[in-house]
């Protein structure tokens, strides 16, 4: 049976991309994000998913106005990283699973009514890829298969704190009836606070962002009954992909232990967050 | 498509210096958003950067979008509609920075903007209510 | 305030469509079945909506296996006939209503948690053309605007009924929380029985239809509780389309008056069905 | 992506002549409905007709869909994962009737189908279940 052996929430900022791919994670800028990266690399290594479903949005890459899914569910065998206007980041390609992806959609669609949309050919952009890097450094292939599920952040109206809890949920639930012994782990990417756009563009809110952490962790259903409008104000117009993290927390269940945290101020324009947790009751 | 007004009020109205994605946002800014979009191809933006003016035409924008793009008035192509992720397609195509595009919306130089976030970012402080009075609304 | 002032359940097979529109409306062949429509014609005329929000779903047109919206609305001002293969239909543009589209998302998503996909650019096929021709006729311009909401009936999993008739119920909730003063129809279209492919193909099960529009006026609940194999078997593999007929039924609340039924074999390969409902307590 | 086998069993795998557009449907015939996707395009079937064989090589369809495509064998296609909405694609770019290639999987000819659905259709009697008793499963 698969089950669910730890959760990851992460920033997914591309100037971090960038600083892997152009070898300046050493420089002052740069070395203290990456020094607290550490931790969380070594849990990945240790806990050696098979799979990772990656909640993720995408940023006018795959998708445009033409067409929003509320969530778009990978159903490929390959993800190639996407051209967002540098060419695409020379990052391995992203190696799907179809079969485990067939059995969320059923399990999404006919057990838990998740409007699903199916997307076979992705191109995936900094907001998974990104991610990858954090926590995998930069290998010659990623060390798990991924599972990319897009949700609409940006257009309003993005689905609610509550249903992007309850997505996570249902992700548990068809994750351990896939009758496969595999070991997955959920990411929730990007924020934290950070704001691209305007006369306001740079917010940054500290407090925000930790309050958030702690009730990610101790009390997700309080969380997620945050309305969007304060994650606006409060975290910034971007900050509003934090909703993200609620899908993976959903999906550790009830309780969780926090494995590790980091915080730090700035990466770009914005508040680098990266939590690690477990469920309780499971090891990794 | 008919350029849309706002008519209705909205929760965020009394957020600071910030434009939301909705729908009047979204139809505002369709077509520009649609050109943008052609940027993320290799194909795209040598059609762009042969003749953006002509590009613009053919995408069907307003004459002040038009204008704002050519003058890379950032802070006015946001006004107009354009989305920030959208935005972000035609700093990397000019190669400058996002600190640039977000300085030049604030006001403030891109050197200035990235001495704001390396000293932790622009303040919630004054900056959650247009009316300043935190806790307000 | 808008409502909902009707319900039209019927089949959208092509051959319809072009008997219409290559006037063989009076052939032996289509004259019974295009005589049954006279009645509906009237109706429609008689309450002379402002817009229709037609259910349906597109048959490999507007989306292929690349990408399956469960739920798709459409967020446009024109919806132009599509090319299906032999060329456009020759009837007139379809036009939207963009301001209740994005009131509608709003409302699903926000209030229901419904995950739509907003799509904007859709050629629209004879899924949503051939109900405009069996219920106006041949019009200049129909007399009407369309908002479309393609739902995944090709790709299993499909929604199940339940979830359906619960997209229905939001759709009214929707529609009644709409400030401007309009009268709005909605159709479910597909089915009836028919099975286009395999050994099996031309099934035709007149008793499953008729206690399917029975049990739709009197019993949605129970009607939704169907599984899909029974529609696959009993109806034939297209006749699964009959659920989009379950989103209308919700969207006219809880009892409706029926106001007329016409059943019809064949349409090419397919029982071709149509019932007209009114919301009881609402007048048309 | 690699060509599936169906392992499991399924709620309609009693449902006698009758092939379900399941996940393994889908990855057995994507590239072949994705071809004929092209179909919808006046010059995808300007493509498709200057050139079958190539076009089905460029779509990298098994050597079995490309047989069953250039035989028209339509329930060869279906079998080997053609959705039956795609395949309306080809039958419409063949100018055959739905009749036809109905009659063609259930091994009857046109006429003889369209006979059968003036007279009512196939009967439900004794094509629900594939052992025919009716109610088993
Ligand atoms: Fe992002
Ligand atoms: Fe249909």
């Amino acid at each position: 049976m698969a089950r669910i052996v730890g959760g990851v929430g992460t920033s997914h900022v591309p100037a971090i991309g960038a600083a892997s791919d152009n070898d300046k994670t050493g420089d002052d800028y740069w070395a203290p994000l990456f020094a607290g990266y550490g931790p969380a690399r070594e849990w990945i290594r240790r806990v050696d998913p098979d799979v990772a479903i990656i909640v993720y949005n995408d940023h006018a890459t795959a998708f445009s106005l033409q067409l929003i899914p509320t969530f778009g569910l990978g159903m490929g065998s390959e993800y190639p990283p996407a051209d967002e206007g540098y060419g695409p980041r020379r990052v391995p390609m992203v190696h799907g699973d179809e079969k485990l992806s067939w059995h969320l959609a059923e399990s999404l669609v006919v057990n838990d009514e998740i409007d699903i949309t199916f997307v076979n050919d992705l191109h995936v952009d900094h907001g998974l890829t990104v991610p990858l890097t954090i926590m995998c450094d930069r290998p010659e292939e990623w060390p798990f298969r991924v599972i990319p599920l897009a949700v609409n952040v940006i257009q309003y109206p993005q689905p609610t704190g509550h249903r992007c809890l309850e997505l996570g949920r249902a992700i548990r639930r068809a994750v351990e009836s896939y009758p496969e012994d595999l070991r997955v782990v959920v990411f929730g990417t990007g924020g934290m606070s950070h704001q691209l756009q305007g006369e306001r563009a740079g917010l940054i809110n500290r407090e925000f962002d930790l309050a958030f952490l702690d009730r990610l962790v101790a009390d997700p259903d309080g969380q997620a009954a945050v309305p969007h409008v304060d994650y606006l104000r409060q975290a910034g117009s971007e900050g509003l992909e934090l909703i993200m993290w609620l899908v993976m927390r959903g999906a550790l269940g009830g309780d969780v232990r926090e494995v590790y945290r980091h915080y730090h101020v700035p990466a770009s324009n914005t508040a680098a967050g990266l939590i690690v947790l477990e469920p309780v009751g499971d090891k990794g | 498509m008919s350029p849309p007004t706002d008519t209705t009020t909205k929760p965020w109205d009394d957020i600071p210096g910030t434009y939301v994605q909705d729908g009047d946002h979204y139809r505002r800014g369709y077509r520009l958003n649609m050109l943008l979009m052609t940027l993320n191809t290799e194909e795209g933006r040598r059609a762009f950067a042969a003749d953006e003016a002509g590009s613009l035409d053919r995408a069907g924008v307003t004459p002040e979008q038009k204008r704002a793009v050519l003058d890379r008035d950032w802070l006015a192509m946001l006004r107009l509609g354009a989305n920030v992720y959208y935005l972000l397609k035609l700093a990397a195509h000019d190669r400058v920075s996002v600190q640039h595009m977000a300085g030049s919306m604030s006001g403030i130089s891109e050197q200035e903007f990235i001495d704001m976030m390396v000293s932790g970012g622009r303040s919630p402080e004054g900056n959650l209510y247009t009316d300043a009075t935190e806790g307000g609304s």
